[in-house]
């Protein structure tokens, strides 16, 4: 692992644990405040992947990686901010050399909504154009939409509270109704697509900092509550399971933190932490009991933001069939 | 072999489904589940409408069944306000059953169970709630948690310690079960809010301070309270095979419709989608062959334990990996419909009335002691 | 409902059980399946003894369960002789049933089923085998591949190419079933030798050189051979099943022996193995009830596609699952045992009749075609 | 990777491609050849791994784990001679500075069985001491193997053909009944044991060869091989599962095959390939239907390879125990 990537981890770790860790339930129930938005831009995490010309820290990917991991473990809805900012909006901006709307963002006067109905096989596409519904993250003032015309916009509006709904995951993020004021033209669906290939790395980041961060919850748990008189840890398939998950856990880590990931081998991890880091959340749930099940003790919110963060950026469809088409040196998997 | 319902069954599922898919439609439990209120209009209704059917345990059964298929909150609230009845109906005194059960039947009275405690869950027999006998009362001190119907039941059907065998190995003797009212003094209840999943549920924390019970109250003998429960859950558990059946079979039932709205369309389906359909619906399938063998030996005065924890154990399984698998498939589709609801319903299953560690604990142990499930 | 076997189906069962006890022991297994040799001598004794009954499906279910609990290898083999009977008996000329069916029972003569073909498998409609017609007789050429009784049949019930429509898309018509005998000049077949598991079964390569088979031994229709061959394998699936369960409960048996033998002597067992050995018994019984269900459907004269794919995909996927458990849970001392043979003689279940994609196929198309598995 | 390695890995590339690669059935059939077994000793792979003192090469860890994996994919039986050599054998007599045994084994004199009834929970131990029942490997005429006393013991004696048995996997190996002629104790059960526990990075680089020795096959039949007028791999339930099973693959090589896999870190490995090669080698035979049934497509071979192999070396409650426990920084999983 080199210095500067070292240097990230540190200081996200840091920040995650100085100013997230002990709000992190109540980001879930009341969003991510203004007051730590404001942090993560002082800290320059968000928009660090932007190249220097940009304004950007020109953020190496190993080191991005690591970031969104450190936010996930405690926060995933912190860790998806992040994610859908530099991941999403900063590229779609940079493919425009849109040096206004960035420095908007940096300065934080911009925060975008993320908008992408029908990105994926089967998923309803939107019609209306007078309203987006749901769009992720509620307090957003502008949003990268993709609408039904099959193209990519960048979207300024007004955002609307969302009635008798609350979504599944990435609850601190929220969603909202978006009313589009104007729009301009950044693209065809094909650069959401592209983009999300290109995020494998750091999507895997934030899947495997949900599994961590429930499975520590999970190794102190088990440590200390008793059943039988005996802690869960000294029962063969409590401790067999965490054993599994934890290796599980360390040997894909070992390949996602190392300079030599390459694109083939991030995807490859990305489909495989996106279904790991749901076994790993259902189990840290189930051996947490009748606690897991309450926001309070913090462990469900892994569980359901693993499912959501799958359902609105990962796409077991289309991802395992590039992969496949990569492994085959030939295209497959559409049948 | 004969594996058809009855047409007084089949009548009264249908019944059910009809109801449930009036009253509890999207929008409604939506409002539920977002607010964590219990429906007791949907309660009341259910039962002027001959809905909620005690008497016949096949209907209880098929009901759930049916109730959770359409939703899973509403569904398990509507028919919970009965929670324990069958601790009273099995050992109760005349006097408690006529006290307690009738205005429960009459929809005048909910009822709670309590026996889980803050630190207890699987072992039963660890818990520490105190009920010392003074006089003809019981002086009751200690705490129980994860209480269904716990800040709206009238009364509990409540497991706590009247002894103390000197051997820790003789912990399950000593224990007993009392009829406790909410309005005895000393009683105090906390809400739980912020559960994952059936939160139209109600779910609370009761703290027992010097609460005086009448001797009366006691269910059955003092020192067997254990072996009450245990039967209880034997029973109980078939209902939440029942429970889990109904999310599996609605998540199956919303997921089919997906992919058949997109062969409709044109839109491409794939392979693989359809092998996780067709595999949802072998366990759903399978599950609910199970817990109707179990029900016929246990609804026949022949309870079956290795063949009901199957049945709860499988089926809970079950209703968690089809409300995965449900939304895997249906992606964002999902994320904005019933179907999170569901995967948010389903966990509990494997937890509540046994986790499924607990029912593999008791089929491995009738195995090995020479059952043949048979 | 009813779960229970007829008291007769229960005798049946408990028959073939002790004569299976009796001749099959590991010994003997053990020798046929090192050999890889037909076990003549106990198909004989079989048929004597009354433990192959084809007049009654329920029996030859139940009886192949029981057969393949105590060795796969020779339950199969035994009860194999008539593989493929069921097309004669559905659509065969009185005819050839006489001259064909009536030896096989007497147990004069061994049938096997041609479909099969290198290159070819879950699309049968692929098939390559063409068979010309020529005055009163078909001229047959191609060849066929894994089929069992391949070189101790006397007849084959073949599917072959009698007509090649234009429309690629209705290749499934043009196909027709043929009764053909291996004393047929140009017939030749080819012993395959190496197999994994179900090592005393015989499977072999079929070769068809203008082998001249008269027009009389035409199965039913000309050109419906791929509809009725369909209809078979929802038949033999169900048997396949029966295979598939008897293998499950074998090891599930000897897993459970190997456990209680190390509580009897003191042994550590540890609560991994108890709760691999509930899943193991879970599974056993949900299929089974899957396998009743299916039979009860299509025994009497109402198949039920879905459910047939249901029982023996997840048989099928059970038994190998049991027996990979039960060498995980039994370790060197599984090694050393039978059960090494039972997860040999399992993976094929997966495979034959119709694989375990195959099956899901089946029911996800059912399933999104509407209909309901009741 | 450091060169050594690399060279090693080359070496037994080339070793299985030239002399395993077309007897890889045949040495399933009637077992390792000891034209072979001549070579083996030649190329310096059988007790590659002894110190320079002792007469060997001091192979370092990493080298031997890519020469057993190389090995096992074309040949598990002879993967798991040179292991059973290598890994036990020579550690056995490097403990007691057996110099003399040493040389004998390195000049081809001295060929060990291997016998450990009882090694793991459950399993029967061995009461008779006039015959070791089932040792590994058909033609050995020393045997390490422990007896009913719960000591090693460096056994002398004859080998003779078991009957009426043929053993699931390891064929190429084969067994014997074996007749003690003269033994002396070499320590006691925990020696093998720990030696088991030391040797987890090459058991699982056996178990890797084996999963990646299938999968290979696999990959080329299911281009080939067409079903309703489409390759296999057109079919997305074919190339979905393929991907996965690479992905496992490649993330666990990647892992194992570095010069910082530490112990935990291996034993995770031994715990997770054990598992996984017995998904990929049946899901590979599933892929070549019927065919994948019969010995002569090489393919089943791998299946009952791993899982004897598992039954052999492999100890699931043991192995488990200990990972957790390691974990857990605290006795776990013991109930």
């Amino acid at each position: 692992m080199n210095e500067q990537a070292e240097l990230m981890r540190s200081a996200a770790r840091e920040f995650a644990e100085k100013y997230l860790k002990d709000v992190a339930t109540k980001i879930e129930r009341e969003g991510i405040g203004s007051d730590i938005k404001e942090k993560i831009l002082q800290q320059g995490f968000l928009g660090a992947t932007l190249s220097p010309d940009m304004g950007g820290a020109g953020l190496d990917p190993l080191s991005q990686r690591l970031m969104l991991f450190e936010f996930a473990k405690v926060s995933p809805s912190v860790s998806a901010y992040i994610f859908f900012h530099n991941d999403i909006v900063s590229k779609v901006l940079e493919t425009r050399s849109d040096k206004e709307s960035i420095r908007n963002l940096l300065e934080g006067k911009d925060n975008y909504g993320i908008y992408w109905p029908g990105l994926m096989e089967g998923a309803k596409t939107n019609s209306s154009e007078k309203v987006m519904e749901r769009v992720i993250n509620s307090s957003c003032n502008k949003t990268i939409g993709l609408f039904s015309d099959g193209k990519v916009y960048l979207v300024e509006g007004k955002n609307e509270p969302v009635k008798d709904f609350k979504p599944l995951g990435l609850r601190g993020m929220g969603i909202c109704n978006f009313f589009p004021e104007k729009r301009v033209e950044y693209g065809k669906k094909e650069v959401l697509e592209d983009l999300l290939i290109k995020s494998s790395g750091d999507i895997a980041s934030i899947f495997l900092g949900i599994a961590e961060g429930s499975l520590e919850k999970t190794m102190e748990y088990t440590r200390v509550r008793k059943t039988f008189n005996e802690p869960l840890k000294n029962y063969e398939p409590v401790a067999f399971k965490m054993a599994e998950l934890e290796s599980e856990l360390e040997i894909m880590k070992y390949s996602l933190f190392s300079d030599e990931a390459d694109e083939v081998r991030l995807l490859m991890l990305k489909n495989m932490s996106a279904s790991f880091s749901k076994k790993a959340t259902k189990y840290a749930l189930q051996f947490h009991g009748g606690y897991g099940y309450l926001e309070d003790f913090g462990v469900e919110k892994f569980y359901r933001d693993s499912v959501a963060l799958s359902a609105i950026i990962y796409r077991p469809v289309e991802d395992k069939r590039f992969l496949a088409s990569k492994i085959y040196g030939d295209r497959s998997g559409f049948l | 072999m004969d594996f058809d319902l009855s047409e007084e069954l089949k009548q009264y599922g249908k019944k059910v489904r009809e109801f449930s898919l009036k009253e509890f439609s999207n929008k409604v439990a939506s409002i539920y589940d977002i607010q964590e209120q219990y429906p007791d209009e949907l309660r009341i209704k259910a039962l002027k409408e001959g809905i909620i059917d005690f008497s016949n345990p096949w209907k209880t059964m098929i009901g759930i069944e049916e109730m959770c298929r359409v939703d899973p909150g509403l569904g398990i609230s509507v028919t919970v306000p009965f929670f324990g009845a069958e601790v009273l109906m099995l050992h109760g005194s005349d006097h408690l059953k006529e006290k307690y059960l009738g205005k429960v039947a009459a929809g005048e009275k909910i009822m709670g169970l309590g026996v889980t405690e803050p630190g207890g869950g699987s072992d039963v027999a660890g818990l520490k709630t105190v009920a010392r006998k003074e006089g003809n009362k019981y002086v009751v001190n200690g705490s129980k948690m994860f209480i269904t119907n716990g800040t709206i039941a009238d009364f509990f059907v409540m497991l706590v310690r009247t002894a103390h065998p000197d051997d820790p190995a003789k912990r399950h003797r000593g224990l007993s079960v009392l009829v406790v009212e909410r309005n005895f003094k000393g009683f105090d209840s906390n809400k739980l809010t912020g559960k994952l999943g059936v939160r139209a549920t109600n779910t609370a924390e009761l703290i027992l301070n010097n609460v005086e019970v009448p001797a009366e109250n006691l269910v059955g003998d003092e020192g067997k309270g254990f072996y009450y429960i245990m039967e209880f859950f034997n029973i109980s558990r078939i209902f939440v095979a029942a429970q889990s059946i109904g999310i599996a079979q609605g998540v199956l039932d919303r997921t089919t419709d997906f992919l058949k709205n997109l062969e409709k369309n044109g839109d491409y389906v794939g392979e693989e989608r359809k092998f996780k359909l067709a595999e949802m619906a072998t366990r759903v399938e399978a599950s609910r062959l199970l817990m109707y063998k179990a029900a016929s030996f246990l609804f026949n005065y022949n309870p079956n334990p290795t063949l009901t924890s199957m049945a709860k154990g499988y089926a809970s399984e079950t209703a968690s990996f089809a409300a995965e698998t449900a939304m895997e498939i249906t992606g964002q589709t999902g994320l904005n419909s019933e179907i999170e609801r569901f995967f948010r319903d389903s966990k509990i299953m494997e937890i509540w009335e046994g986790t499924s560690e607990v029912e593999k604990i008791v089929i491995s142990r009738m195995i090995l002691k020479g059952d043949k499930n048979e």
